[in-house]
């Protein structure tokens, strides 16, 4: 298989007021082989975000579509921990791990 | 007198209530000196707790009567958080993929009770900084 | 019961909390629907009393019970914010050169009272944002 | 007369809690023909800005330094007026043209 890895990104405070653009960002961007979820330039993340991503990573896997997030502020990441989500995505600090890591997946 | 820092919060139960609530919260600890991860935890744990209120608390046609409210201060040693609402505390079953918000805010704060006797009173008490 | 928006702030009166109590009330404002230049004269204004409060009120080596207090809330048509300390006025001339506070508060304040009998409390009445 | 045009630049809250370092920033640079206070990324200021910008702005008059003021930020903009300072200092929200201002008298 091979094909292209498109970029869903988000920034800001993804928090309870901006659930539905949160929702509407979250879907799979046509013709994806993968997805890089760009959360680099999140400042604070709630419950909602981490609900959304959830439910974006469980349609992505039943498309068997790989997905790699970039989190990169400490309050987001220890989010996920609190959660009990850690095992439940593929998280990098850095953009290019993340690239690497669907690349691997995309042109085996 | 009491006079041991103290921020007392009432807002419109809305979504776009709880970013400016936390933001104060964040301004309040930073102005009594928490900092780092401490600053971090609290606002989380305040931050789920207040979007709870706004989502769950009231009927969706609720009016300028539903409100939420914060109360944090300094009282024996420890950092007390109060996020309260006057609706009605939904009991339900955790559905998988969601019911996060509690779950974040037992992980984080190191004492919580949650009194529901008259609306939601989320009761959270953390330790003070090391100085 | 009155369940009108309100933020009560009390911190130490040190120099340092004065921009966070500046941005806990600009975070109450924008939650409860001001925008734009109201938000920044009400916060100017409430600014420069804080100011005054942490510089003027209390001597130097005043301890933990030297406090200052901001208070806002809608209250008859109204936006009420009360800056308070428990510390001494002083009286003087106005020097060339400084003493713009006061100056500033009065210009973006339609109705103000400075009360001076119990520390200072300076009292201030904005027009609510036309909706 | 000739010579450079030294630049002063704060940004952020001016405030009270910066009072000293404000002060410290607000000193005629060795040898300046001309001073531009670029304060463009200043986000707040209160009148601990104001007053030390005052006293900067009389000493440089006293040694017939020319002095611009740069001011993008309406709530600083608005300070000054309400302070009843608009006459006292050169104020500008374009750094060309404070500059260009600066160059007349620098280089008449
Ligand atoms: N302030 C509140 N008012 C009413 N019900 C609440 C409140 N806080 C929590 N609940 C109830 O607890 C449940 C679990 O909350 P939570 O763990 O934050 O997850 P979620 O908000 O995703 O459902 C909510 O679905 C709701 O039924
Ligand atoms: N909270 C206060 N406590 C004591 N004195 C105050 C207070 N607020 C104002 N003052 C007095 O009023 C004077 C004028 O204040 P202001 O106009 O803000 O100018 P400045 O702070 O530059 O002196 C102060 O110098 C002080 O003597």
């Amino acid at each position: 298989m091979s094909g292209s890895i498109e970029t869903v990104r988000l920034s800001g405070e993804l928090e309870i007021s901006r659930k539905r653009e949160i929702r509407d960002a979250f879907t799979l961007p046509e013709g994806a082989a993968a997805v890089l979820v760009d959360l680099s330039e999140v400042t604070y993340a709630d419950s909602t975000a981490l609900t959304e991503l959830l439910r974006f990573c469980v349609t992505a896997q039943r498309d068997r579509i790989p997905l790699a997030v970039v989190i990169r502020t400490r309050q987001f990441a220890r989010l996920v921990q609190y959660a009990g989500l850690a095992g439940a995505f593929e998280i990098f600090e850095d953009r290019n791990d993340a690239l690497a890591y669907l690349n691997e997946r995309v042109n085996p | 007198m009491n006079v041991a820092p103290r921020l007392r919060l009432r807002c419109p139960a809305q979504s776009r209530s709880v970013a400016p609530i936390r933001h104060a919260l964040r301004a309040f600890l930073e102005a009594i000196g928490f900092d780092g991860k401490c600053v971090d935890d609290v606002t989380t744990a305040a931050g789920e707790a207040l979007a709870n209120a706004v989502e769950h608390a009231y009927p969706s046609d609720a009016g300028p009567a539903s409100y939420v409210e914060l109360h944090a201060r300094i009282a024996r040693g420890k950092l007390a958080v109060d996020v309260s609402d006057r609706g009605s505390f939904i009991q339900r079953e955790r559905l998988p993929g969601r019911g996060f918000g509690l779950r974040i805010i037992r992980a984080v704060t190191p004492q919580i009770r949650i009194d529901t006797a008259n609306g939601t009173n989320v009761r959270m008490r953390f330790h003070l900084p090391k100085s």
